[in-house]
């Protein structure tokens, strides 16, 4: 076991694959001697060579056009794209092509592969280098969504991503690189990819939360159970696609009262889908009406952003509306 | 237009010098794989024209780029085609009826009825990948593979082939410099067929032709006679040597002409003037090589005949086998989206399946949901 | 009045402001002398010059970069994607510019322009001549969506579009193009841009619904009437965004039984927003659970597309059980 | 490379036959434009070591590029810049106060506060349009705005600037595509300057420097020494030139080295060899055209130290302004979505109104949301 932050981490988790699967390629913007720039993929040239991980030119439809075809013969790309706003002028590959290929040709052309992507706010960086857009994704049939929120599943689930037979995007949360620490064991483990983890136990409201508003979450909920003896049952989802729907609709029924916390958008989010499946399958348990506390309808501002990201004020808002109605 | 390569003339004569480098039979073997081109066109249109089958997609005109190409390749390089190739599944002896079964969707439909009729994917005998829809998206893919062969020190090359359209796609620019960057064992060739539709090519580009597009990537090019099987072949067979040598990516400018529609769908009358047609017929492809190769003793008029009846009827045949195969079955809707079905996926295929046998359909087969 | 089909009533609406507005131009892939792959263009290059409705290179980047760049000085451009499957080569240009635009310039730039798409299903188009994406555009916050469902909407949407100050994306039913016919007044009118339209009224059951599954829904919605005496409120939403927020949470209220319609996947789909509206804001006027009649979240197939598209019978089903609930 | 366009020798010496176009004012304009841009990244980097802003990005070594280029447009010409093009809005008159706003991200920010450091906007004196962190998307919004203007029968050209990086984009492939079959009034002002963050020129291309990319979309090319102001300048007169002939537009390479980091947040010497920035500090760009203004006799030593102790104490005066203005009020996040602002955003923005009020937050301000 090693104390590690979320970002030492990931490259823990690169190095382990590296190490046990030559096939294993990383490649992107500046992941080669620079090591990224949040230096996720540091070393990684210097240990393994440059004809593992490497730099590209910078057309992201490039990286994940040619991880598409380096995945379909042999290899197990993973690709990094080096803010997930920067993700969309591979929108088209990823969609179109990443997530259809195994579907369109029956069975004979496959892409596992791995999309890393920092994601999220909290760093200052307005409109383009804080987007989440999970939503986009877990749309896509085809695609596997996941996204950690500490140390030791960043690994765990990296390393299930890039085993696994299809492609997955994993979204990293970077206001939680440096930010959190914690116990990651040596070597290679997996952590799967559908099943929901139970941060908090609680029996009056329920919240549902990935990525950086994990720890946002937690607070919340401490100060809940503190101010006001509320006790919250906190559920980590990291894989957003596929959805441990059993265990989200489970956690839904056992409070009645449910808050969804994300930081993107609230239109047509990716909490606007829990919402609906416990609309759809135990709205009869609901004792409140679903809570979302999420980003506004509205891009990504900068100087004011403090504000635009649900904090732990909000999110003790919507609890206490939840558990008070 | 800049040097254009050219072996072949219109009577079937061949340049000074030149010596066809195949053997008879293989010599034999293109011409047949064109008329089995023109065959699978006609039967697909009257198929269309009938509403037996949705869409379909003319080859008329540019099957020696297909066939010249193909010609070029060995069995275990890489197709990575449009879905105006079928001349390159057919010379590589991908069955006829294979094809057919995708133009239906059937249930032995290789793309499980999933995909658009004369969108193929075989791994077998030859990897002729997956066609998909939208434009250029493919060629970033030929590099991928190419770069994963030439890590592994395979000596594999990948063709990937696309039209005069394609080159303003955003595969085109990002394939093209990568392959390039990485000299990756990649031939491009951009099948100039004089459209993209109905746009023409001084509305798709100001430059002298497309071949000088691969300036930009620094990147080595040649422009040959799309309607020369020979030329195409050579130029190929050029650019798959240098592939295989560790070199790097050619790109290759076949000048031909779509002498259809752009498919079953569209009328190119309207947009494509009719001198054009008539110039261009004048070049025509199967006629030149028939010439040569009548010249050469190989063929007589009787036997041409007889290859013609005997290419139509291969591909009657297989249009009617494929005719008479059954529709997929339910689970094809939900299967393979993922290596395996997860939950949400398979609740909805069995009440898929649930509601088609309350409704007494047939293809809902018995029992339970499969999958 | 004439009698037109939608297709006929797009052509019409284009026609209209053209006349009335030197700055519209028409532009995209064989929108020129061929007037487009379903001919909602034909004619206007003939009638207007090739100065106001041309033929651009295969590029979707290019097409919606461009645009953007006539919208910030002084035309209206309207662009035409031939099919909405292509349109994600242009999604960076969509998401990250044209969304974005007026927000990050604090208003000095703005993006006045139209997108329009023929999108959905029913033509045996398989993966990618089918889709429908509203959800992508709809959770973009900075862009219009709308979508007709009648030859009279087609029309007073489009220049109502057309007129905003704001990028919208037009989505066409393509199914409907020649399948729907209708009364279309002459000469310049608008349909509001947020305001749903209340296709039948009901007491017992509300459906949501738009474009192609707005005839689909009618049928259900008359078959459970004489079936079963069930009455349905049937709501074409019109506008996506800005959803008209208040007329879908009165017309939820009205019966406490909903259902949902539409073709594309459900995971993540429009519907999910829907249903999370009435979650947070009138869930304790619900009598059943909110049920989705969706696509299924796999691509598009294509022989079997009749299974996949929501069909009168799979909304029928759906209706009696929220009734029967 | 292919010949590049150098008018102005390291010390100062102009080519023979040179005659500089501007007049004298125009000349120690330019000369402290430069130095402004100089002043601002040195204050620029102090108030982000010192933690006042979060962001910068050097400008150090490419001065004359911008400068070059800005001195050849008119005010009614409109500039897509990248966000390391201080220079051009600096010769425009853009106060450097209202960069520092952006800085700031304050109430004052044109951008209102939204966008990262150094993505400037602005309408006034000249369109410097509003820079966007996504690379290369703005090279078809330049061809857009120049076919408005076209279409209106205007002369007003458009430059577009980016750098090496920039041209593996899909804008850049679209743009240049679309400008050329359209003929459109635009300059490209590739800067090639040796990087893009720490991928250097033989990962990003395997073509012989970028101008010629060009060649690709028909489209006529100039690869200049982008350490030359005059050189600059006088290839995009050239360009802009032709543009308002109707002639089309113009690739221009401009040949500089970026001798800071890329940002604020890099750190260059992990992969930039010193010996390559040691080289480089020999062209710098601004000594070169002070020894120009030298020997012409427009400036002495001491004019040039009053003059950088001027441009100075301008920028600070600028940044101390802009650190004293209020942040942007909560409105901001809500207002430009739209035109007007739609019921849920509204509700969305009571809501945080209401929040911050409870919270007794002092920008909240008083009473009812305003929007
Ligand atoms: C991204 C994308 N945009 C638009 C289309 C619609 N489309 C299908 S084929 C075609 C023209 C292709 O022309 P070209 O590349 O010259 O190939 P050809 O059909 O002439 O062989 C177009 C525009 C598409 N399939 N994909
Ligand atoms: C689409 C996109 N991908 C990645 C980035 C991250 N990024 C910011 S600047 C940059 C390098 C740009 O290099 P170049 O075009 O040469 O311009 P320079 O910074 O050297 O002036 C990269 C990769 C981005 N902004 N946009
Ligand atoms: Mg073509
Ligand atoms: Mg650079």
């Amino acid at each position: 076991m090693a104390n590690l932050t979320l970002i030492q981490a990931v490259n823990d988790g690169l190095r382990t694959v590296m190490k046990a699967d030559d096939s294993v390629v990383v490649f992107g913007e500046d992941v080669g001697p620079k090591g990224g720039v949040f230096l996720a993929t540091e070393g990684l040239t210097a240990d393994f060579g440059e004809s593992r991980c490497f730099d590209t030119p910078l057309s992201e439809d490039g990286i994940i056009g040619t991880a598409v075809g380096m995945a379909m013969n042999g290899l197990r790309p993973v690709a990094e794209i080096q803010f997930q706003d920067f993700i969309f002028p591979a929108f088209d590959q990823i969609v179109s092509e990443a997530a259809k290929l195994r579907y369109r040709s029956g069975g004979q052309y496959t892409a596992p592969m791995v999309i890393r992507t920092p994601y999220g706010g909290g760093i200052r960086g307005g409109l383009y280098h804080s987007q989440s857009g999970e939503a986009y994704f877990a749309h896509t049939a085809g695609l596997k969504v996941v996204i950690p929120s500490t140390p030791h599943d960043a690994k765990g689930l990296l390393i299930a991503s890039i085993q696994d037979p299809d492609p997955v995007l994993f979204m990293e949360p970077k206001a939680l690189y440096r930010a959190v620490k914690g116990e990651v064991p040596e070597g290679e483990y997996t952590v799967d990819l559908s099943t929901l983890r139970t941060v908090r136990q609680g029996g009056d409201v329920t919240i549902y939360c990935y990525g950086a508003m994990v720890p946002v979450v937690e607070r919340a909920a401490a100060q809940a159970a503190e101010q006001r003896g509320i006790e919250c049952l906190v559920v980590d989802l990291r894989t957003l696609m596929p959805l441990d729907e059993e265990g989200v609709l489970e956690a839904a029924k056992q409070t009645g009262r449910v808050v969804v916390v994300h930081e993107a958008p609230r239109f047509c989010g990716y909490g606007a889908e829990i919402s609906a499946l416990i609309a759809e399958h135990c709205i009869e348990y609901m004792e409140a009406p679903v809570r979302r506390v999420t980003g506004f309808d509205t891009p990504f501002p900068n100087t004011l952003e403090h504000h635009y990201l649900p904090d732990d004020r909000r999110v003790l808002d919507a609890i206490e509306a939840v558990y008070d109605f | 237009m800049t040097d254009m390569l050219t072996v072949l003339a219109p009577d079937g004569a061949t340049k000074k010098g030149f010596e066809a480098d195949l053997p008879d039979a293989e010599l034999l073997h293109c011409y047949r794989t064109m008329l089995l081109v023109r065959s699978f066109d006609e039967i697909c249109l009257k198929l269309q024209r009938a509403g037996r089958i949705g869409f379909s997609i003319p080859n008329l005109g540019i099957e020696a780029t297909q066939v010249g190409a193909a010609s070029a390749l060995r069995e275990s390089d890489w197709i990575f085609p449009s879905y105006r190739d079928f001349g390159m599944a057919l010379y590589h002896g991908i069955p006829a009826v294979e094809m057919m079964h995708n133009m239906f969707g059937n249930a032995e439909d290789s793309a499980k009825g999933r995909q658009m009729p004369v969108h193929f994917s075989f791994v077998e005998p030859i990897h002729f990948y997956s066609i998909s829809s939208p434009i250029g998206t493919h060629l970033p893919h030929a590099v991928g593979a190419a770069h994963a062969s030439k890590l592994r020190g395979e000596d594999t090359v990948h063709l990937v082939s696309f039209g005069d359209g394609g080159t303003s796609s955003l595969g085109f620019h990002s394939g093209m410099n990568f392959a390039a960057v990485w000299k990756s064992p990649v031939v491009f060739l951009c099948q100039n067929n004089g459209y993209a539709i109905s746009c023409p090519s001084d509305h798709q580009t100001a430059s002298d032709g497309y071949a000088v597009k691969a300036e930009a990537y620094g990147m080595p090019h040649a422009t040959v006679d799309g309607n020369d099987l020979f030329a195409v072949r050579q130029a190929v067979l050029e650019a798959a040597e240098r592939a295989r040598r560790g070199e790097g990516p050619t790109l290759i400018e076949a000048v031909t002409f779509r002498m259809g529609g752009h498919s079953t769908s569209d009328d190119p009358t309207k947009y494509v003037p009719a001198e054009l047609v008539e110039e261009w017929k004048q070049k025509d492809p199967v006629d030149r090589f028939r010439r040569f190769l009548e010249r050469k003793g190989l063929l007589t008029p009787e036997q041409d005949e007889a290859m013609r009846a005997d290419t139509l009827a291969e591909i009657d045949r297989a249009a009617k086998a494929a005719e008479a195969t059954a529709a997929p079955g339910l689970e094809t809707i939900f299967s393979d989206v993922f290596a395996e079905v997860p939950n949400h996926i398979r609740k909805q295929g069995e009440f898929l399946f649930d509601l088609s046998q309350r409704r007494g359909e047939a293809d809902a087969g018995d029992g339970e949901f499969p999958l």
